[in-house]
C-alpha cells in the first residue's frame, strides 16, 4: 500500500532496464510470473499480426500497442475476479488478461460491431473511442456498485492526451466527491497521436493531477509490469478497503511509450525522432521481464520458445476465426437500436431489404 | 393504459413530476435521481421537494455542477442496473452533456450489441416565458430528435406528466423527458395517485375538429387550444393533436387526423429552420399528398437566438400568431 | 464573384483546403489554425500539410486534446480581433465543443449587440464510407442548421473549397466548415491559385433537367450525379441541385428549380428523421404546393446510429437507393 | 509577487476581522484606499435596491452580490486600464470599477439585450450565464493578446461551483501550455446554489487545483478587500512579466461568503443555517475596510456620511435612467444575429411587424 504515499514525482519501479531488481518484487506465483510474461509475448504477437492484416487490407484502422505490454498486463492482472475494466481502444493486452478472445479484438477492428459483444461473465466495457468518455462511465459504474454495496474495484484506461479533456476533469472530481472504488490507470505513452507530452498540459507529471481532486496519485515506470502491477494492486486494495481517511480512488501515471505508429493510418516519422523511439525501445517491458525471470530460474530457453510457439498458434487460431465469420446481415444495423423497433425502422428495414432483393447486393457495395 | 385509479390528486405539472419520481423511486429501490440542488433544495423548481427526506441522500443525489459529469455517471450507473433520473436545471444547461448524451447513452445499447444498455432518463424543463435570464428559455427538442437511439418526450398536463415519467423510467432506452416550465404551475389537473403509465410514442387528440389538424405539444398545447376555440367561434373547426413524443413521432396519428382535415399546422416554440415542424409537414406531404389542400403552416419560435425577455412575448408563438396562421392554411 | 483567375492547379478537395487556407493566411495575418495535430503533423487528413514550416507555431497551432478548450479559445481570440479556424479532427468529436458553439460563438455578436463579433471558422471532416472506427462517419449538419447565428457550409468540388472556405474565413460570423472526407481525394478538379471566393449561401445546379429536382450536398452529389446519369438513360431528366450552404438555405434556388419540375428528392448521409430533408420538403410544399406533383423523396441515413464499417455501405444512399427513390417521385 | 509562492493553504491576509493590520498594507494611496471603500458601498447599496426591485416587480430575477464586495472590488480594483476582466453574472461590483454604468446592469436584469452592450473602450466581456464556460473565452483573448506582442493581464471571475465543469479544466490547462495572461479569480462564496463547497470537489482548497497546470495556485481571505488587491495585483504583474522560469497564470481562490441568497428566486433557508450566515457576516469586507481606514485617519463620520449619500443618489438615479428605457422594438430581435440579414429572417421580421400592425402589441403581450 506504500506505494501509493510517494510524492508523485519518485516514479515507483521495481526493475530496471536490465531486469535488475530496484525494488521489491511484488507478491505472485512463479507460475503467475512466467504467465504475466507469456501475456505479453501473446499481446506484442497479436499486435504485429494485426499491423500486417490492415497492410494487406484484411482488416481497417488499428490502433498498435507494442511497447505498452507492461502497463497493460502489469495492471489488468493486479484485478481481481469481480473488478471491471474500462478500455479506451488501444487495451487490446489488457482484454485479453480479463477474458476477452483475440477474435473479438479482430473482429471489431474488421468492423463487426459483434467484436464489442462482451460474454455474460467478462467485465469488459466496450471500447471507447471518443477520448476519456469512458472515465464518466467508469465512475458512474463504480459509484453504483457502491451504492449496490458490493466491494469491486473498476479500473479505467485512457491516455496521456484524454487528461486534457473536462471529462477527465469531471469523471476525477466526481469520484473525489463520491469516494468511489476507481483506479484511474493513464497510458502516458508520450504522445497523443502527432502531439508531445509536453504540449497536453504544463504540469510536471500527470499523477499531481490527482491533489486537484484531493485523492493519491501516483507515477510508476510503465515499461516495468512489476513495478505497474504492484502500484495497481494497491490502488485496487484500496479502493475496496481504504484506511481511515484515505479516499477510494487512485490516479495511476504509468509512464510509457508507443513503439509504432498511433494507428495504422499515422506515419510517426513526421513528428518524432528515430533516435527517441531507440531510447524508448531500451526499455522495452517484455525482454526485461524475460531477463528477470530467466536470471531468478524461472524461465529457461525451452519454456520461451514453448511460449512463442503457443502464442504463434493461439494468434493465428484467432485470425482464422474472425476471418471466418462472414459480413453482418444488413438487417442488423436495425437490431439494438432500441429494444424494440419503432414503427418507422421496421419500415426502413423493409425498404432496404425490398432493394436488396430487387438489386442484389453488388448495388450497395463499393469499391 | 392506465391502471385502476383509486384516488385522484389535483396537481400542478411539477408537482406530478415529484408525484411521477415519487411514486416510481417507492416502487423501485434502483431509480435514483441526481443532479445540481435536487437534494435538499428539492431543486429550482420543487420538482424533487421532499425527495431527499424521502429517499435519503443515497438515492437524491445533490452533485458536483457538471452537465457531462451528471448524465456520464448517469449511464454508467445505467449500463450498472440502477435507474438513474438525471436532472440538468435548465434546458440550455444541457450541452455540456449532449457528447454523452448523442455519442453514448444513445449508442450503448447497439455498440455493446445489447450486453451493456442504458435505462436513464435525462430531464430538463425547457422553453420560454418565464422572464428569466439568457439560456434559461430553449426549446431545442429537434436536436435529441435527430439522434437515433433516443426517444424524446414532452408532456402538457399533469396527468400525462406523471403517466409518461413513469413510463420513460421503466423503458429500456435512453429517454429525454423535457418539461415545458412555462406550465410548471399555470393550472392543476386530476393525477392518479396510484402508478399508471401513458405510453411512449402516442399523440393525444385534445380537440376534434374537422377543418385543419394543428400538431403542437408542451407549452404550446395551451395557446393552440386558445386559438382553436377563437376560431371556432369564427366557423375554423381545428383538430388539435398534442405529439407528447417528439421522438418517435406517432406518424399514424398525424397522417389520420390530416387525411381528415387535408390542412395542417404545427405550433412549436424552437426556431422554425430545422425544427420538427419541418419533419411533420415532410411526413404529411410524403403519405398524405393527395389528401393536401393547403401548405403545412409553421408557426413557430424565430431564427434567432431566443431573445432576453422584454421580448420573449414577441418570440414565442401568441395565440393570435397561432391563429394567423391556422387561418393561412385555411383560406389557402 | 471569382476574381481575375490567373493559374490554376490540378487539386484534390483535401488539398483544396489547404491551398485556401495558405491564400487567406497568406493574405491575412489575422487569420490562423489550430486544432488536434495540425500543425507538424499537418493534420490527420494533411488539410494543413506544410503550413506549420510556413506559418510557424504562433499561427498553426497544436493544443491539447479538448475540442471544447479548441472552440472556447478560439471564441475568446475572434472576439479579441484574431480569425481562427479551429480544426475538429472529426464531426463525431464535435460534441464536446457544442456548447460552446450553439451557445457562445452562434451568440457573442446578438448578445454583446454587436460590440463582440466571433469570426471563426469551425472546419470537420464529416461522413461515412472510409471503413474507420466508430465516431469516425457522423453527419449532424442538422444540429448546426437550427441553431440561429451560425452558418453551415459544406463544399463538394475542388473549387468550391478553396472558395467557400476563404469566404467562410471572410465572413463576419461563425460558420461550420463541414469537409466531405469520403471525397478528400476522390478526384481532382481546377483551383486558381489566386484568391477567389464562392459565396456563402448560393447553391449550385449540377446538372439541369426538367422532370424532377434532386438536392444534396457534400460527398452524396456524386451518387446523385451518377443516378442522374443513369436515369437519363431510362428516359429521366433530372435536375441535380448541389445546396453547398446549409444554412442558410438558398430557397430561392431550391423553389424555383422545383417549380420548373414539379417534383422533387433530397439525398443525404444524416439520418432521416429530423434531418434537412424535412427542412427542404417543407420549405417546397410551402413554397410551391401548387407546382408539387409528388410527394418530396427523401433518400438518407436510415434512423440507426451509423454502423461499423462492415456495413456502412448499406447504410449510405447508395446509387441504386438514389435512383429508386428518385423514380418513386417521378413515377407517383 | 512573494505572495503568489504561498503554498495555497496558507490564505493571505491583511486586515482581520476588527480592520487590525495582520499583513502588508498595499502600495494604495489615501485616495484610492477611501476609492476602494466607497466603491464597495456603492455595490452594497446596489445591490440592496436592486433586490428590493425585483420584489417589487420592477426586475427580473437578480443575482445578489452582498458579502462579496471585498472580493469584487479588490481585485477589479488590482488591474491596469488596459487591461480585461470577463464577468460571470454577479461581478456587478467589479464592473462598477471597470467603468461599467450601473444603469447598463440594471437594464440587462431587466430582460434588455443593451444591458450587455459595453461601450468602446470598457474592457468587459458580456455576461456569462452557462458557469465557466467565460475561462475559455478569457483563455483565448489572453492567448490572442499575447500573439499580437501586447501586454495586457485578463482576469475572470466564476464561483466554486464553476471549477467543477470541464470547461475550467480546458481552460486553466490551455493557459498553462500556452502561458497566457490570466488571472483566473474564483469566488468561492461556499455555496453553488445550494450546493456546498464540500460537495463540488475533495480537494482541500480550490488554490491547489493551480497544481493540475503547472502554475501558482493561492488562497486570500476574500472578504478582505486589500489581501485581496494584493494577491491580485501581484498576479496581474506576474502576468506581464514572469521571472525566470514563472507561469503567467495564477488561480486566486478568495474566500468568502454570499450574505443573500443565490438569486431572487432562491431561498436559502432551506439548505443552511441562519447560525453560519451570522458566522459570516462578522467577516463583512465593508466595516472592516472602514474601521482600517477611521483607525488609521483616513475616514471620518462626516466622509461616511457624504460617501453613504453619494452613493444613494448615484444608484436612485441609475435606476431613473434604468426605468427611463422603453422596451425594445420587437425588430431588435433580428438585430445583431449576424452582421446582415439573411432574406429568411427578413422575411420572418417583416411577418412579426405585420401581426403587430393588425393585432397591436396586446395581441403578444401576456399577463
Ligand atoms: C473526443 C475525441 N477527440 C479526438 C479524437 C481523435 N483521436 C483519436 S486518438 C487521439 C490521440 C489520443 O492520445 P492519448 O490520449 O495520449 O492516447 P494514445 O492514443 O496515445 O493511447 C485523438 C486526438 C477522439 N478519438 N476523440
Ligand atoms: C452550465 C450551467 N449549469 C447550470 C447552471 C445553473 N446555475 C446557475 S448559477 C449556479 C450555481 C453556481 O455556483 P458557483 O459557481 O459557486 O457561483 P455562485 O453563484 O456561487 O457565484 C447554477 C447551478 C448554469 N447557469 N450553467
Ligand atoms: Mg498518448
Ligand atoms: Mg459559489
Amino acid at each position: 500500500m506504500s506505494t501509493l504515499q510517494h510524492d508523485p514525482r519518485d516514479q515507483v519501479r521495481v526493475l530496471d532496464e536490465d531486469g535488475e531488481v530496484v525494488g521489491e518484487i511484488p507478491d505472485l506465483s512463479d507460475g503467475e510470473l512466467v504467465e504475466m510474461y507469456r501475456q505479453m509475448r501473446l499481446a506484442r504477437h497479436f499486435d504485429k499480426r494485426a499491423v500486417s492484416l490492415q497492410r494487406q487490407g484484411r482488416m481497417g484502422t488499428y490502433p498498435p500497442l507494442s511497447g505498452q505490454e507492461g502497463a497493460q498486463i502489469g495492471s489488468a492482472y493486479a484485478l481481481d475476479e469481480d473488478d471491471w475494466l474500462f478500455p479506451s481502444y488501444r487495451e487490446h493486452g489488457a482484454g485479453v488478461v480479463r477474458g476477452l478472445p483475440l477474435k473479438q479484438t479482430l473482429l471489431y477492428w474488421m468492423g463487426h460491431e459483434d467484436g464489442n459483444k462482451m460474454d455474460e461473465g467478462v467485465n469488459i466495457f466496450p471500447v471507447a473511442v471518443p477520448i476519456s468518455t469512458q472515465i464518466l462511465h467508469a465512475t458512474g459504474a463504480a459509484w453504483a456498485s457502491k451504492l449496490k454495496g458490493e466491494n469491486r474495484a473498476f479500473i479505467c484506461y485512457f491516455g496521456d492526451g484524454g487528461t486534457s479533456e473536462g471529462d477527465f476533469h469531471e469523471g476525477l472530481n466526481f469520484a473525489g466527491v463520491f469516494d468511489t472504488p476507481n483506479v484511474f490507470f493513464c497510458n502516458n505513452n508520450q504522445w497523443a497521436i502527432s502531439v508531445p507530452r509536453e504540449r497536453q498540459t504544463a504540469s510536471e507529471t500527470i499523477a499531481q493531477k490527482a491533489i486537484a481532486y484531493g485523492f493519491d496519485g501516483v507515477q510508476v515506470d510503465g515499461m516495468d509490469p512489476l513495478a505497474v502491477y504492484a502500484v495497481t494492486r494497491a490502488a485496487v486494495e484500496k479502493a475496496k478497503n481504504p484506511e481511515e481517511g484515505q479516499r477510494r480512488p487512485t490516479l495511476v501515471e504509468a509512464v510509457q511509450y508507443r513503439f509504432g505508429a498511433h494507428t495504422t493510418a499515422d506515419d510517426p516519422t513526421v513528428y518524432r525522432d528515430a533516435e527517441e523511439v531507440e531510447r524508448w525501445k531500451a526499455k522495452d517491458p517484455i525482454p526485461r521481464l524475460e531477463k528477470f525471470l530467466r536470471n531468478t530460474g524461472r524461465l529457461d530457453d525451452e519454456a520461451v520458445d514453448g511460449i512463442r510457439q503457443s502464442v504463434e498458434d493461439e494468434v493465428a487460431e484467432a485470425i482464422r476465426e474472425a476471418e471466418a465469420v462472414e459480413r453482418p446481415e444488413p438487417s442488423e444495423m436495425f437490431e439494438h437500436v432500441y429494444e424494440s423497433l419503432p414503427e418507422d425502422l421496421r419500415e426502413q428495414r423493409a425498404s432496404l431489404e425490398a432493394l436488396r432483393e430487387q438489386y442484389g447486393d453488388e448495388a450497395f457495395l463499393r469499391e | 393504459m392506465a391502471t385502476q385509479q383509486t384516488t385522484t390528486q389535483n396537481l400542478t405539472l411539477v408537482q406530478a413530476v415529484r408525484d411521477g419520481l415519487y411514486t416510481e423511486m417507492s416502487r423501485d429501490s434502483d431509480v435514483l435521481v441526481l443532479g445540481e440542488d435536487v437534494g435538499k433544495n428539492g431543486g429550482v423548481f420543487r420538482a424533487t421537494e421532499g425527495l431527499y427526506d424521502e429517499f435519503g441522500p443515497d438515492r437524491v443525489i445533490d452533485t458536483p455542477l457538471a452537465e457531462s459529469g451528471i448524465v456520464g455517471t448517469a449511464i454508467g450507473m445505467a449500463a450498472y442496473g440502477l435507474k438513474p433520473v438525471p436532472e440538468i436545471q435548465f434546458m440550455g444547461f444541457i450541452y455540456p452533456a449532449f457528447d454523452q448524451i448523442v455519442s453514448h447513452a444513445a449508442r450503448l445499447r447497439t455498440r455493446s450489441r445489447g450486453r451493456f444498455t442504458c435505462p436513464l432518463v435525462v430531464r430538463a424543463p425547457y422553453g420560454g416565458g418565464i422572464r428569466a435570464p439568457e439560456h434559461h428559455s430553449e426549446s431545442k427538442e429537434a436536436f435529441f430528435a435527430h439522434e437515433p437511439g433516443l426517444k424524446v418526450v414532452i408532456p402538457s398536463t399533469p396527468h400525462d406528466t406523471k403517466g409518461l415519467l413513469i413510463s420513460a423510467i421503466r423503458d429500456p432506452d435512453p429517454v429525454v423527458f423535457l418539461e415545458p416550465k412555462l406550465i410548471y404551475r399555470a393550472f392543476r389537473g386530476d393525477v392518479p395517485e396510484d402508478d399508471y403509465t401513458v405510453p411512449i410514442g402516442e399523440a393525444a387528440v385534445r380537440r376534434e375538429g374537422t377543418d385543419i389538424s394543428v400538431f403542437t405539444w408542451g407549452a404550446m398545447t395551451r395557446p393552440t387550444l386558445e386559438a382553436a376555440e377563437n376560431l371556432a367561434e369564427a366557423g375554423v373547426d381545428c383538430e388539435v393533436v398534442d405529439l407528447r413524443t417528439m421522438s418517435p413521432l406517432d406518424r399514424e396519428t398525424i397522417v389520420e387526423s390530416f387525411k381528415k382535415t387535408g390542412r395542417a399546422a404545427v405550433v412549436h416554440e424552437a426556431p422554425k429552420t430545422g425544427g420538427l415542424g419541418g419533419e411533420i409537414a415532410s411526413i404529411i406531404q410524403e403519405e398524405a399528398l393527395l389528401y393536401q389542400e393547403a401548405p403545412v403552416e409553421r408557426i413557430a419560435g424565430f431564427d434567432t437566438p431566443f431573445p432576453l425577455y422584454a421580448l420573449e412575448d414577441y418570440y414565442l408563438p401568441s395565440v393570435a400568431r397561432v391563429e394567423e396562421g391556422i387561418r393561412n392554411a385555411v383560406e389557402f
